[in-house]
């Protein structure tokens, strides 16, 4: 694929980092829509307002999950303020680019990471102002559902 | 690198017979047919045996045989020069839903210029009923055009039924074959059709030549203006190698049709059977039965299919989805839409088109690569986890 | 027997470099270049590199080359597709009454649609003027196509001088730039037309295949609908070997143009020179200087063209006549009448084209049989007899 793609989207593409799905995760964004062709799914866990850990799922073509393997390894270990700062534009330039067509996908995965901080931000006021458990999985998780398109 | 081509459907190497028919006339014999010396006239018995073969292979006239530059400009001109010539008719026409974009689009831009057009819908095997056919057609009815053998899915139409419906209402009636001349028997008397397209490339012959079977007495404005190549119905230099060529892999799928559509509906059997015993969440698209041999069109749940052609094609397997990428989002293929079948089952489509020269040993590699290919996106879907979709 | 080719412009034997670049892509890199495996995507490569031979040529953008079948689709694409995406701006075309019919027959054609189609008249050389454009030309304008080189009598217009009167007057400018290419210099951007046409086997490319140059921002109807294929602009599977054939020989002509241009008018004043020597009554037709290399024009009084055709074709002289069978009569050339010459002198024409491989020794055979072949021809003559015409 010399020239659909660049070798960094070959490359995030046929080895994706960080893919499934985090234990206990603090915040979950999920984008997309099955019938569209693209589904996108973050999961992280913060420590210190800083992304510890990251995983994502994704159903699309390749330039999708490129940019959603390419979205966490750019965002581990950053600070929330910091990974909310990563635009599409970015990560495609960090993948050297993607064709014109394909711009959409990289939108998928800035929007999922953001969803999944919202998310994570959502939760600690819930749990501060009820006292729930911050890390109700099935709370979370049906949160995240009622928010796809 | 093992490299295995499975796409035969969206083109075939020209034949070494093919090739070799063609040679001569680039550089030796590169005479414009039309001129009147006689190097140049020997060109131009060489054509007209092109279309005497191409005639033979179809069951027509060789003055019925309009070569073009492809099956999309023969689509094109059956459908505007059809419906333009015989307007006083009326100004609707009938197509399907599951036609290549060469009709499909051909007709929507008729449709601007005022025609009324009527698209079938499909049944999930992707069969056009002569009873919506026969509901659809009305007195103004010029042109229907139902393509013979859909390129994603295989299922041929009965086209014999449906141009008697035509010709009952007096209408035109033309099919694209560009998927079912090479692969099964066309007779166009059999048939009783009016016009019927072919493309060379996608039966060993070459790119950039195909031809309009236009039935004796039919009329059709032609597309291109100019020289009064053709019988006038096609301007334009002859392409002399190319149709040559094409009439030489008439010949040769006249010759060689039934013994090599014997061997690939074997292999296509082994190839359908050894994905299903392999790979589990898989829906086959197409006719059980009436489909054009070496097609396997399947859905794998939870995937997509572009990603699916990226990882196979890292092992040397060549194949195609009607999953596309437009500006917008991945696009599902508009004839498995069409058929019925979820978008997103749709987008995690592969077509895999078997030819002359595939062998066991490649249906094999594919049947050891696919699983792990399938297992590898499905790993990644956030569908395949939840287990919904 | 000797031959001896001189009809270069109605085609050209491809050329070995050329015929060798198209070689791998009909057998071994087959692959449709939209497909998205690699072994199609390096197809896919060598389409957009020919695609840049052809731009360098023409000083254009890669961006602004539309491959075609050929020359005849080219200025049908041009004509129709430009005069109907800019209608709003009116429903006039100008041409002029030298066109090859591939212009004239398209531009009647949508006289008949409802454009108003001004045909401007030559001179005795047939020469467009400046003038007769800037009168004809009006506010409705949308399209004036005039053709760079006359395919009968070489004669070569003022593009650069009508491109700017259309461009001042908001109008379309489109250039047949079939019998140009290959033999002069062409350069769009110094010219300032909007659309230029080409055909490949006019300068030792291969036959079915050419191009539409189309200036960046003109809007122009795609001719075939069907795949988005050509930036959605020319539907259907590229022609490869003839996309990358076209592209050789466009390098060609790159580098070794000038030198060709040199050598062929050197022996095309050999054989104007012998022929006013050795035969009586003969006008060269065409115009004195502005002529393109190679083309010998010329009307021998009191005989038919193709009776010329036909003792020169029994010596292995190939060349053609304006002068043509049609059903009824025959017919003379329209280029020729519309330059002022009488009919019976038209019917007397004889088209003798060099090319890059005619040599010193074709061009001594021709003075060596002509004169007996229009010798014998007057001698049957009831009008040389005669002695008026
Ligand atoms: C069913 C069908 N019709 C028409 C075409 C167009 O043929 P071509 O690309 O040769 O113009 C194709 C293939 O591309 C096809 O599969
Ligand atoms: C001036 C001119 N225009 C157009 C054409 C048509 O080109 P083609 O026959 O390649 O379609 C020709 C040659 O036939 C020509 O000489
Ligand atoms: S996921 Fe939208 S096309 Fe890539
Ligand atoms: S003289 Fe032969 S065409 Fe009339």
């Amino acid at each position: 694929m010399d020239k659909m793609y660049t070798r960094e989207v070959m490359d995030h593409f046929l080895n994706p980092r960080n893919v499934g799905s985090v234990e206990n995760a603090d915040g979950v964004g999920e984008v997309g829509n099955a019938s569209c062709g693209d589904i996108m799914r973050i999961e992280i866990k913060v420590e210190d307002d800083k992304i510890a850990d990251i995983k994502f799922q994704t159903f699309g073509c390749a330039a999708a999950i490129a940019t959603s393997s390419m979205i966490t390894e750019l965002v581990k270990g950053k600070t929330l303020t910091e990974a909310e700062k990563i635009t599409n534009k970015k990560v495609a330039e960090a993948l050297g680019g993607l064709p014109p067509v394909k711009m959409h996908c990289s939108n998928l995965a800035a929007d999922a990471l953001k969803k999944a901080i919202a998310d994570y931000r959502e939760r600690r006021i819930d749990s501060d102002s009820s006292g729930h458990n911050l890390f109700d999985r099935a709370d979370s998780d049906s949160k995240a559902f009622k928010d796809k398109p | 690198m093992k490299l295995v081509y499975l796409d035969h459907n969206a083109t075939t190497p020209v034949a070494s017979e093919v090739l070799e028919a063609m040679h001569p006339y680039f550089r030796e014999d590169f005479y414009n047919p039309s001129s009147i010396y006689s190097p140049a006239q020997k060109v131009r018995e060489k054509v007209e045996e092109a279309r005497l073969k191409v005639a033979r292979l179809l069951n027509a006239e060789p003055s019925e045989i309009v070569f073009t530059s492809g099956g999309t400009e023969a689509n094109n001109q059956a459908i505007i020069g059809g419906a333009r010539a015989n307007r006083k008719k009326g100004n609707h026409i009938i197509t399907s839903a599951i036609e290549h974009h060469a009709v499909l689009d051909t007709c929507l831009r008729l449709e601007k210029e005022g025609f009324e057009v009527t698209v079938l819908p499909v049944d999930q095997y992707g069969t056009v009923s002569p009873e919506s056919l026969q509901k659809a057609i009305k007195p103004e009815t010029v042109l229907v055009s139902i393509m013979y053998a859909n390129n994603e899915v295989g299922t041929v139409q009965d086209i014999k039924t449906l141009a008697h419906i035509a010709r009952q209402n007096g209408s035109l009636f033309h099919t694209d074959a560009v998927q079912a001349v090479g692969k099964i028997k066309v007779d166009v008397k059999e048939l009783g059709i009016d016009m019927l397209s072919l493309s060379a490339h996608k039966f060993y012959g070459p790119k950039g030549i195909g031809c309009l079977y236009i039935k004796k007495g039919v009329k059709v404005e032609s597309l291109l203006t100019g020289g009064g190549q053709e019988n006038k119905m096609r301007a334009g230099t002859e392409n002399t190698p190319g149709i040559i060529g094409l009439g030489r892999a008439a010949e040769f799928i006249l010759e060689n049709r039934e013994e090599m559509e014997k061997r690939i509906r074997e292999l296509e059997e082994l190839l359908r059977q050894g994905i299903k015993d392999r790979i589990p969440d898989v829906i086959f698209t197409g006719h059980p039965e009436n489909r054009v041999p070496g097609c396997v069109s399947v859905c794998f749940k939870y995937i997509e299919g572009e990603s699916m052609l990226l990882l196979l094609d890292q092992q040397g397997i060549m194949a195609s989805s009607g999953s596309a990428c437009s500006s917008k989002s991945l696009k599902a293929s508009h004839v498995l839409l069409a058929m019925g079948i979820t978008p997103e089952i749709a987008h995690g489509s592969l077509r895999l088109s078997l030819g002359k020269d595939t062998k066991r040993e490649d249906i094999e590699y594919v049947l050891e690569v696919l699983p792990g290919v399938v297992e590898k996106l499905r790993a990644m879907s956030p569908l395949y986890r939840r287990g919904d979709g």
